[in-house]
């Protein structure tokens, strides 16, 4: 019923109390939303920021949810969190790095599309993104450690050598192979995940996290074999018949151990010219009788 | 299913025609020949009945002295 | 006072007028509402950008920058000050516009909750479900209060988490998740709570706007008020009754007839539904009387009343 | 009631048996299963050359794991990421299981659509095409190119019904891509196949050198043994010689990027150092080495009308005449160190750095090269140019100092080399161009004389007469060459085995598809996939893969592995073994053998060529057995069970003849039996005992006492030094093609990608072929990384991405594009030109542009 034309007589109880009904009935409202926004407003580990986002509290305040970024990203990685579906703060652009790495565009579209700043416009340099930091969290299981040549995130990684370098190592288990283990320094990590992506584990053993670890899961595929033959005591499969082979005398060949091994007192190296140390010769009449003409 | 271990103790001499013999019945293995000729068989045949005949064939193979059945199991 | 069924709400008009002339100013407002949210879709299909982004902040033809001043207040809440141009001229110039053109045109002729809730207000009138409201339509400026209030002491913006405006648009053009849920409490709450609950006492971007429009040039004029004959069509379709009698009742306490309350949208249902075609648009400080009227027809003219 | 629970109840009862008995029982020997119920076995790893030795984990008859075989030297239990995934490659989704025939309404129709026939339509309409073919064209009329990635008994086979079957060499191996050129060099300098180290060169060499050689992507496991010894062995130095910075540049003390084929001028600098500073070990050259001079200015091995062919003095010549040590010395001496450093681009103290190391009489030097030596218009002289490097210094057959050419496929020694599937070559080293070996060969087959087609078409100076009715005429066809007579319709069918040539081979828009698509050919492909090049063909058939059937493969250390097939291919797929002796059936005598050579041997007179070739006695010679293993595993043999013989065994033993019965020494092998009881042996295996160092005198058993080194594969028991001039690239960048384009291969990615793509972590991990570009040369033509541009050269063009960043790092001046991407087929812009002497194909230069789309 509309009120009618004449101004009902303010009745002051009246006021006071629908004031009260409003206020409390607002602010209990205001208290659901604060403590909404305070579990939201905690990044989870999957997620990641667009390059040049500010920091997560700052970037709550500052991103408008407008999705210009997401727009304006050559390669459609962006995507705004969902209510309900993405635990991050609704509305807000983030990219997974399993899925959907950052390509590290020289030319970074996305972050003078943003309106507000969110994406700090002062990121002109793609490589001083610092969106996460790649870790190789699993090294157990990482194929690298083992020993085996794999290197696939070394391979694709656009800041190979600076932000991930392959550290050499002996396989002391093996004896003569070595290890090329994938190390990241955090100075140069840009967190854009294609490190993350290329894992060719089942469970990515590089993760782009934003804090906590995470662990890498060996293919069911595949076995260590060592670790086999380790486990079982013997190999797995009937050993070698015994293997003999043409040696000279002097020579064995420890064909499980150190290979050949040479006993015989002449070294290797063939007799040719001596490359004299010094210009003298060893008798010292030689120089002497040389007489002049020839010295030059 | 009927699984059953024995010893067999043969003369030390005949002990590999005895391990012959004893390979050849169906479902019967030969594990180990010591010297001493003592030979460890193992059953294993569906019926149980063919397996308790089997034991007793065992016996009277040429070369045989004893056997002692030590394990047997049976569904 | 009689409240005319639904099926014949409006048919003086449309008989009168013609069914397109009669729902002139509705079409109009679904037309832009949904020309905005077409606009803002058609980028990524169509590869070519007009409209990018979404109501928070947008770039028309790449280059003209909007940003919705809500945001920006919440922004300045929130403590994070280093705010870039983009974001200032864009808030600028959307406030410049609605503080002419009527702050709460936002309200009906380009949010998108408008439809649900004008929906909701049909369905209810249909099913004819009753109920007084016992919410305070003052409670959006407490929510308004309570917006900014949140946005200082958590430092981020904390509404945008549920706010039914954004996430309806952004659902839209960016994908829902469970946002449709957040729509679909207002479509009830619409429908079985509160005649006009959302839109009329709770949004508190209704109540921004509510604001920004005190001074709003274009308003809805009824300069032919001495010809209505209290057919209180236009009490039935307006979303906020109480602007109506000041404009069309005032001619005792010569009052001017033009609606000045800020409450009013400038939906234009008055001016649609009028069968004596009282009302129509018109700037603010116009305020000439146009008794009697002649119009084409004589059947207009009416007895004074 | 499950297997493990019946083998616990038994292994309960036969222990207490023992225990009772007082007798300790060997360890329960049935099959060791780890916890899974997997049944292990050994085999070699599919892919590249280096033989790295795998246990295949089977069960329920599928290949469910697989593991580095810790007991395996090369590879001690590692693998490399191609080798992890090798369970998978045999699962794709898509694998091929019907015999697939082009037809329209029923009949076979060059431009219908595939439907599935059975085998015996297949090998019917296939048979048919090839008489008559054979008939027409004459011994070129057909041709089969074969793999590296053959098992050594399916080439064997393969050899047996072109050459003695359908009497014609067009016989090749996709190794003519691949090792040509190595066995060019071996043969001229050492009259002998292969190379004369072995991979423990990689423990005890004091420096290496790699030639075009990336190693650490091309041979993983090989790259890790030397980066260990790198680390460990103080003063160990690693020299990298390339076109492009690639990933061994992250191991080298002396990295050296030249400009595309002047290489020949760097190879020439460091010999005339060596001679220049007396360094060379003179009393090794008095005693094993000749010097020899090749004719130069020999062209490209383009076709005949091209103007580049036409100025070439001596097209295609390669008669070594005797030179003396000076004019040798004085050939080289024009390539001083300003020189070779202004021809090729490389700074003087790397060069001299480099010079230094080999002519350093204290230092092993072990050098490595593959395809940026072999892929090279004068691949035979740059393989030459190192050998004369080491044979001046002496550093050669010994632990650390050895040339060593590094193999490309698993089996390109093993098959293609040994085997001698090539269009000149017989197995254990003949050649089809001596008559006496021809006759040695029909011996040893039991053919009567005169059936090989000699590579001159005359036996004892008569003309071979010929099916066709035309004499025999010249015989000799290389792989470039077929795809040129498939064009011209003088080749009218084409058997592809075990590769995809069609995306393999150069210049795929002018030679390979117009020939492929000639409406008068009829293409065959044998593949596990629908690769492209069984898009371009007209029958398809359907092939077991690996683990499916009994194989064997030789590395590049003369490693010669064999295995046991572990599971049954899919559907009616069957091994290439089978499908050469199967379509054998198919053709009589009488329709590929002139009536007079019939007369010589009345007894095959309308015989089948299975029975002439294969049911021989001497193939058919072992019967048909229960394989198992060490353990009592039992395994399936699908040949023999179908044939009804040890079809392996018969066909090696056969083959074995001519490693031990002819006049040539070297190649000797071991019977079938032990390969399978051993993780590989290195040949020449005599009685029992293998060979680490070919020519050595107490490491090899060919070398008497006393004589200390003898290069017994020539007569006089002596080394060739041969000259190599620099000569410039066929078609070097210019105004408009301003890019020198260089194509290969990466560490995630198996050739033409069609097993490694369809696994899915590697297609993730590199799905597509990028265009590595300088950054420089990228922004001068205004694009970033990431930009799609289109590559053009004067054959064709392609679309791919840029990328700056990656791990090859061209210099300005040339991109590198790899090949694997079917998507992208970097083959339509590569030029057909070859090594006139090998005949190998050079992908490694050729002028190309780029341009933003």
């Amino acid at each position: 019923m509309p009120s009618s034309t004449g101004h009902k007589k303010l009745n002051r109880r009246k006021f006071l109390a629908d004031t009260a009904k409003t206020a409390c009935g607002v602010g209990l409202f205001g208290l659901a939303l604060g403590m909404y926004g305070k579990a939201a407003s905690s990044l989870p580990a999957t997620a990641i920021r667009p390059p040049g986002a500010l920091a997560e509290d700052k970037f709550l305040a500052a991103c408008t949810r407008c999705g210009l970024c997401v727009r304006d990203c050559p390669y459609q990685i962006l995507k705004l969190a969902e209510f309900g579906n993405d635990n991050a703060a609704t509305g807000t652009p983030f990219f997974t790095a399993r899925t959907g790495p950052c390509e590290m565009c020289e030319d970074i579209p996305c972050v003078p599309a943003c309106p507000t700043g969110a994406l700090n416009h002062s990121l002109i340099d793609i490589n001083k993104a610092r969106m996460g930091l790649a870790v190789v969290i699993d090294q157990e299981t990482c194929i690298a450690f083992q020993g085996l040549r794999c290197e696939i995130c070394y391979n694709v990684c656009p800041l190979r050598k600076e932000a991930l370098k392959l550290e050499y190592r002996p396989n002391k288990r093996s004896g003569h192979h070595a290890l090329f283990i994938p190390v990241v320094s955090s100075d140069a990590c840009t967190g854009c995940g294609l490190c993350e992506k290329a894992c060719i584990m089942e469970e990515a053993a590089v993760k782009v996290l934003p804090v906590h670890l995470a662990k890498g899961e060996l293919g069911k595929h595949y076995r260590l074999g060592w670790n086999q033959k380790g486990k079982q005591g013997k190999s797995l499969v009937t050993p070698d018949t015994e293997h003999r082979f043409n040696l000279p005398e002097g020579v064995e060949y420890d064909y499980y151990g150190k290979g050949l091994i040479d006993k015989r007192q002449t070294p290797l190296t063939q007799p040719g010219p001596q490359v004299e140390k010094t210009p003298f010769s060893s008798n010292p009449l030689d120089t002497l009788n040389k007489g002049f003409k020839e010295v030059k | 299913m009927t699984i059953c271990s024995l010893v067999v103790y043969a003369r030390p001499e005949k002990a590999p025609v005895v391990e012959q013999a004893i390979t050849a019945m169906e479902g019967a293995e030969v594990h180990t020949a010591t010297k001493e000729g003592k030979l460890i068989v193992s059953l294993d045949h569906p019926d149980r009945t063919y397996c308790s005949e089997t034991i007793m064939a065992l016996n009277n193979i040429d070369g045989v002295v004893s056997t002692a059945l030590v394990y047997e199991y049976f569904e | 006072m009689p409240v005319t069924p639904l099926n014949q709400l409006g048919r003086e008009a449309i008989a009168k007028k013609g069914w397109f002339t009669a729902h002139k100013f509705l079409l109009a407002r679904r037309a832009v509402q949904l020309a905005i949210l077409g606009l803002f879709m058609l980028g990524p299909i169509a590869g070519f950008a007009i409209l990018k982004g979404n109501l928070s902040s947008s770039l028309f033809l790449e280059t003209i920058p909007m940003t919705d001043p809500l945001l920006f207040l919440q922004m300045l809440a929130g403590g994070f000050f280093g705010i870039a141009s983009s974001a200032i001229i864009g808030a600028a110039l959307v406030f410049g516009f609605y503080l002419l053109i009527g702050g709460r045109v936002f309200c009906s002729w380009v949010c998108p909750v408008n439809i649900v809730s004008d929906t909701a207000h049909w369905l209810r009138r249909r099913l004819g479900i009753k109920g007084k409201t016992k919410i305070s339509p003052n409670t959006r400026y407490w929510m308004l209060g309570l917006v900014l209030v949140l946005a200082f002491v958590t430092g981020t913006m904390t509404y945008e988490l549920v706010n039914p405006v954004s996430m309806l648009h952004r659902g839209l053009i960016f994908g829902f998740g469970f946002g449709w849920a957040v729509i679909l409490g207002v479509f009830l709450f619409d429908l079985f709570i509160a005649e006009h609950g959302w839109c009329g006492h709770l949004c508190p971007m209704g109540a921004f706007y509510n604001l920004v429009g005190k001074t709003a040039l274009v308003r809805v004029h009824a300069p032919r008020r001495d010809l209505c004959d209290d057919c209180m069509e236009c009490y039935e379709v307006c979303p906020e009754k109480q602007v109506l009698p000041a404009a069309l009742k005032g001619a005792k306490d010569n009052k001017p007839p033009i609606i000045l309350s800020s409450d009013c949208t400038n939906c234009g249902r008055c001016v649609d539904i009028c069968g004596v075609n009282v009302f129509e648009f018109g700037l603010r400080f116009d305020a000439k009387m146009e008794a009697c009227s002649k119009l084409d027809t004589g059947d207009y003219v009416k007895n004074q009343a | 009631m499950s297997v493990s629970r019946r083998d616990f109840i038994k292994t309960n009862a036969i222990a207490a048996a023992a225990a009772s008995a007082g007798v300790s029982l060997p360890a329960v020997s049935t099959a060791v299963a780890d916890d899974s119920g997997i049944r292990w076995d050994k085999t070699a790893c599919r892919f590249c050359g280096t033989g790295c030795s795998v246990l295949v984990g089977v069960k329920d008859g599928k290949v469910v794991a697989t593991q580095g075989d810790p007991d395996a030297p090369v590879n001690r239990g590692l693998n490399c990421i191609k080798g992890y995934f090798l369970t998978k490659i045999m699962y794709g989704k898509d694998r091929l299981t019907k015999p697939l025939l082009r037809k329209k309404n029923g009949k076979y129709a060059k431009d219908g659509q595939f439907e599935e026939v059975s085998w015996d339509e297949a090998f019917k309409t296939m048979a048919e095409k090839w008489v008559a073919a054979r008939k027409a064209k004459g011994p070129k009329g057909v041709g089969m190119f074969g793999s590296g990635q053959w098992t050594i008994w399916e080439g064997y086979a393969a050899q047996k019904l072109v050459k003695a079957g359908f009497r014609s060499n067009s016989l090749e191996p996709n190794a003519r891509h691949c090792m040509a050129s190595a066995v060019g060099a071996f043969m001229r300098a050492f009259g002998i196949d292969e190379p004369m180290g072995c991979y423990d060169d990689l423990e005890h060499a004091d420096v290496f050198v790699l030639w075009g050689s990336n190693m650490a992507e091309m041979h993983p496991i090989l790259w890790s043994r030397m980066t260990n010894t790198r680390l460990t062995k103080p003063g160990c130095e690693v020299h990298v010689l390339s076109t492009f910075e690639h990933r061994c540049f992250e191991l080298a003390d002396n990295g050296i990027i030249f400009h595309p084929q002047t290489d020949l001028a760097i190879g020439n600098y460091i010999a005339n150092y060596i001679i220049q500073t007396k360094a060379y070990n003179k009393e090794f050259i008095d005693k094993n080495v000749n010097f020899k001079k090749t004719p130069t200015d020999i062209g490209y091995g383009l076709r005949g009308s091209d103007p580049r062919e036409k100025a070439a003095k001596n097209r295609n010549k390669g008669k070594l005449s005797k030179i003396s040590f000076e004019e040798y010395a004085a050939s080289v001496a024009e390539y001083t160190v300003e020189k070779a450093s202004e021809i090729s681009g490389v700074p003087v103290e790397n060069l001299e750095r480099l010079a230094k190391v080999y002519a350093d009489p204290n230092k092993k030097v072990t050098s490595y090269w593959t395809m940026g030596f072999n892929q090279h218009t004068r691949g035979v002289w740059m393989n030459g140019l190192v050998y004369n490097i080491h044979l001046l210094m002496g550093k050669i057959s010994e632990p650390g100092n050895s040339p060593f050419s590094l193999t490309g496929q698993p089996s390109a020694c093993g098959t293609a080399r040994e085997v001698g599937t090539f269009t000149h070559r017989l197995p254990a080293d003949y050649v089809t161009k001596k008559d006496s070996h021809c006759k040695f060969a029909e011996k040893i087959w039991k053919l009567p004389a005169g059936t090989i087609p000699r590579a001159n078409g005359k036996s004892d100076k008569a003309d071979q007469t010929d099916i066709s009715g035309k004499p025999m005429g010249k015989t000799l066809i290389h792989a470039v060459a077929m795809h040129r007579a498939l064009k011209d319709g003088k080749m009218n069918t084409f058997w592809v085995m075990c590769n995809n040539n069609l995306q393999a081979a150069a210049n795929f828009n002018e030679e390979s598809l117009p020939g492929w698509r000639n409406p008068d050919n009829f293409i065959t492909v044998s593949d596990p996939y629908p690769t492209i090049s069984a898009m371009g063909a007209d029958l398809i058939l359907p092939t077991a893969m690996w683990a499916e059937k009994e194989g064997a493969y030789g590395n590049s250390e003369r490693r010669t592995q064999f295995w046991r097939q572990q599971v049954k291919a899919p559907g009616d797929s069957h091994s290439d073994v089978w499908q050469i002796m199967e379509f054998s059936k198919y053709v009589k005598v009488e329709d590929v053998w002139p009536e007079d050579l019939i007369a010589k041997a009345p007894e095959y007179k309308g015989k089948t060529l299975y029975e002439v070739l294969y049911a021989n006695g001497q193939v058919d010679k072992f019967e048909k057995i229960q394989v198992t293993d060490g353990s009592g595993n039992k395994y399936d043999n699908d040949e023999s069970e179908h044939f009804g013989f040890y079809v392996q065994k018969g066909l090696f033993e056969e083959y074995r003849r001519f490693q031990w019965e002819g006049p040539k020494k070297g190649h000797e092998m071991a019977p079938y039996d032990d390969y399978h009881k051993a993780r590989g042996l290195r040949w020449p295996v005599i009685d029992g005992k293998e060979t680490l160092y070919r020519f050595r005198e107490g490491y090899d058993p060919h070398v008497k006492k006393g004589e200390g080194v003898k290069f017994y594969g020539k007569k006089d028991g002596r080394a060739n030094i041969i000259t190599a001039p620099y000569e410039p690239a066929a078609e070097p960048p210019d105004a408009e093609f301003d890019l020198w384009l260089s194509t290969g291969r990466v560490l995630e990615h198996w050739h033409s990608g069609s097993m490694t793509r369809r696994v899915p972590e590697l297609y993730r991990a590199v799905p597509n072929a990028v265009v590595f570009m300088n950054k420089k040369d990228a922004k001068k033509r205004r694009l970033r990384n990431g930009s799609e541009v289109k590559i053009i050269t004067r054959r064709g063009e392609i679309v791919s991405r840029v990328e700056t960043r990656g791990r090859n790092r061209p210099p300005e001046g040339l991109v590198f594009i790899p090949w694997f991407d079917a998507g992208r087929l970097v083959n339509k812009l590569t030029l057909d030109q070859t090594d006139p002497l090998s005949k190998e194909t050079d992908y490694k230069k050729c002028a190309c542009k780029i341009e933003k789309i």
